[in-house]
């Protein structure tokens, strides 16, 4: 049963998980309160059409829903998950001076969080033989865009980490 | 990319005319054909706005604001799509003035930072980033001709003053310097002053102290006090004079001043005070002969003088 | 150049043997023949020396310290000449320690700067100048292998911390870190501490509020004090458990302790009080579940219990 592998992740990874998608999350909504308070872009809801073309994908976690819990695969799409936010904010660099500092922090901490699952997969020997690698994340052509696709990456990442909460805290109960 | 604002400047002056347009090009096709584009400005302006269905399909709308009198403006070009306002562009207008020329540029040789410290006023907000350059050339005339120049002195942020560092200063010699005030609507320059920086020495005041009695010396006379006093370490090289002024510490009395008083001097008595007086006394000096600024006067010494 | 001096070694172990040779060649000739090697020592030294005609015809004097006892010697290789002494060469010789390991190294994550600061003890002075490096490495398993490597953290002049800032960290997984120091005589490293950053994460107190009485709530009981907390906001995503302390302000009684408190609570009623008496409450936290150090005590609350 998906939970009797869960028995295989450790409390501590699990608690160090859970602290990194709260960590998260903290810096997501900060870069979200800059860039409504800057630039007035507060709602990803107005930036559906321009999500379209800028080509801004969402990261599936479908093998973490409680209904169907697959944890292999669910560790899996974490990663690749996270790998993804980390690729689409890389390529926001150059957002504005201010918000580079905030930026950076949310990448490295996707970075990290990413690199402690790959971690576990390895130690659980379900890791893939190859690392993934980015691929084509979307070109901000202007600073407009690249505030623009901040608001949505960031609106996505943060219902990306709701869910990965969601199953995280689901394994960590005893 | 769906759509995008072109501006007529994104940076004009206070009170001119602005026009923005925002042009929907065919990419939008996938969106159906019945929509409007809506301007979303920040603050609230209410523009002229045209909008117009160009021969290639595209969407045209231009805004004009006749004059522009907020110093930002957010514009957002929308589109209604389902029951939400979709954001295509933004774009930041800005206003302002050209810079006024800097005023009341002033400078002193620091002996202790051992550089050339210049303050100006910038003048009016032009509402716009502006930067300050400290500009200056060695002459060997006043200031008529460049000899050779000097590196730009960039104040660092907000700061009004610049420090030029001894290395680029020719002391005794004369050096022209003016600041330039430069932001998107244009330059403008202060005043060139023309001075040699020894000539804006930046004196610290000299050292008062009174003079102990001692038995090789007679008691003071009533009404007199014994002191002494010593220019500035740093500046023991540079010949001065010196101005001592004098009140009694209680009392309406205005200040008397002595002045052409020597740089140094091991023992002076100062005399016609009233008798059994408290005195305060302070002492400023300047360069002399050669061009200076007087130093701040001395912290005071309180003295009194002997009973009759 | 007429005189040159050579030392066995520049830099020597406190208490060793050192000579110097002072060499003066045929240049010289010109000083005629019958002259003599001078040495003068700073501070005064009386070293054993003996001087010799080379067959090609140079004068070498060489002088022997056996036991240098002093950090610092200048040498001055001297002639006399018509009636002064004449200074040829001179060195310098220093003597000291090789550093010993520094130690009491310990690590804080700042969760402000974002950085992780480290400090240590240098030990004994070497009298020499001395170096020191904060060295590091990322590693997967408990720091036996190093994965991937971190730039060597090099403090202030003087200082005995260095910050390796947050690009460099990975706060969830751990790394070595010990401290270098090396001069001219050796090198020595500190005990390797192993770590995640998160795991030594400094927390600032929770901040204790009194509870304002309001219509909504019934008075608090005799004997009981309302009130709430909130652990520092920079922390707000790290799981931790608190503890309150609390004596009254007057007297001798000690600290009461009620620990396993949750991070934060809208409203806590403390009971079990003397009434009516001014207590005062302090409030720590620490990272639970997960490894870390306790906050500092926060400042203190004072608040009186109701009468009975």
């Amino acid at each position: 049963t998906p939970l009797g592998r869960a028995r295989s992740l450790p409390q501590s990874f699990l608690l160090k998980c859970l602290e990194q998608v709260r960590k998260i999350q903290a810096d997501g909504a900060e870069l979200q309160e800059r860039l409504c308070a800057a630039h007035k872009l507060c709602h990803p809801e107005e930036l559906v059409l321009l999500g379209h073309s800028l080509g801004i994908p969402q990261a599936p976690l479908s093998s973490c829903s409680s209904q169907s819990l697959q944890l292999t695969s669910c560790l899996n799409q974490l990663h690749s998950g996270l790998f993804l936010y980390q690729g689409l904010l890389q390529a926001l660099a150059g957002i504005s001076p201010e918000l580079a500092p905030t930026l950076d922090t949310l990448q490295l901490d996707v970075t990290d969080f990413a690199y402690n699952i790959w971690l576990q997969m390895e130690d659980l020997g379900v890791a893939p033989a190859v690392q993934p690698t980015q691929g084509t994340t979307p070109t901000f052509t202007s600073a407009f865009q690249r505030r623009a696709g901040g608001v949505l990456v960031a609106s996505k990442l943060q219902s990306f980490l709701e869910l990965a909460y969601r199953v995280l805290r689901y394994l960590a109960e005893p | 990319q769906c759509g995008h604002i072109l501006l007529s400047a994104p940076i004009v002056r206070l009170g001119d005319q602005v026009t923005a347009s925002c042009i929907i090009n065919q990419n939008c096709s996938h969106l159906g054909t019945e929509w409007r584009i809506v301007w979303k400005l920040e603050p609230e302006l209410h523009p002229r706005e045209r909008q117009q269905r160009l021969p290639n399909g595209t969407l045209q709308s231009t805004i004009t604001l006749p004059h522009l009198n907020h110093s930002r403006v957010l514009l957002s070009c929308c589109l209604h799509w389902g029951n939400s306002l979709q954001i295509l562009d933004q774009a930041e207008l800005q206003a302002g003035y050209p810079p006024t020329a800097p005023h009341n540029l002033s400078c002193l040789m620091n002996l202790t930072t051992n550089s050339l410290i210049c303050q100006w006023e910038p003048g009016p907000n032009t509402h716009l980033s502006t930067s300050f350059t400290l500009k200056s050339f060695k002459s060997q005339d006043k200031c008529q001709t460049q000899k050779d120049s000097i590196p730009d002195c960039v104040p660092e942020d907000g700061q009004r003053c610049c420090s030029i560092p001894r290395k680029h200063l020719q002391l005794y010699q004369n050096m022209s310097i003016w600041v330039q005030a430069r932001n998107a609507l244009g330059t403008s320059i202060s005043p060139k002053l023309c001075l040699a920086p020894m000539d804006v020495v930046k004196l610290e005041p000299p050292t008062l102290w009174a003079l102990e009695p001692s038995p090789a010396m007679a008691p003071p006379q009533p009404g007199c006090l014994r002191l002494r006093w010593e220019t500035w370490k740093p500046s023991l090289y540079i010949e001065q004079k010196c101005e001592l002024r004098h009140q009694p510490r209680l009392g309406e009395a205005g200040w008397d001043l002595v002045s052409a008083l020597p740089a140094r001097t091991p023992q002076y008595e100062l005399c016609g005070l009233l008798p059994s007086t408290a005195y305060t006394l302070q002492m400023r000096c300047t360069r002399w002969r050669l061009p200076g600024h007087w130093s701040e006067w001395s912290p005071s010494l309180e003295l009194t003088t002997t009973q009759r």
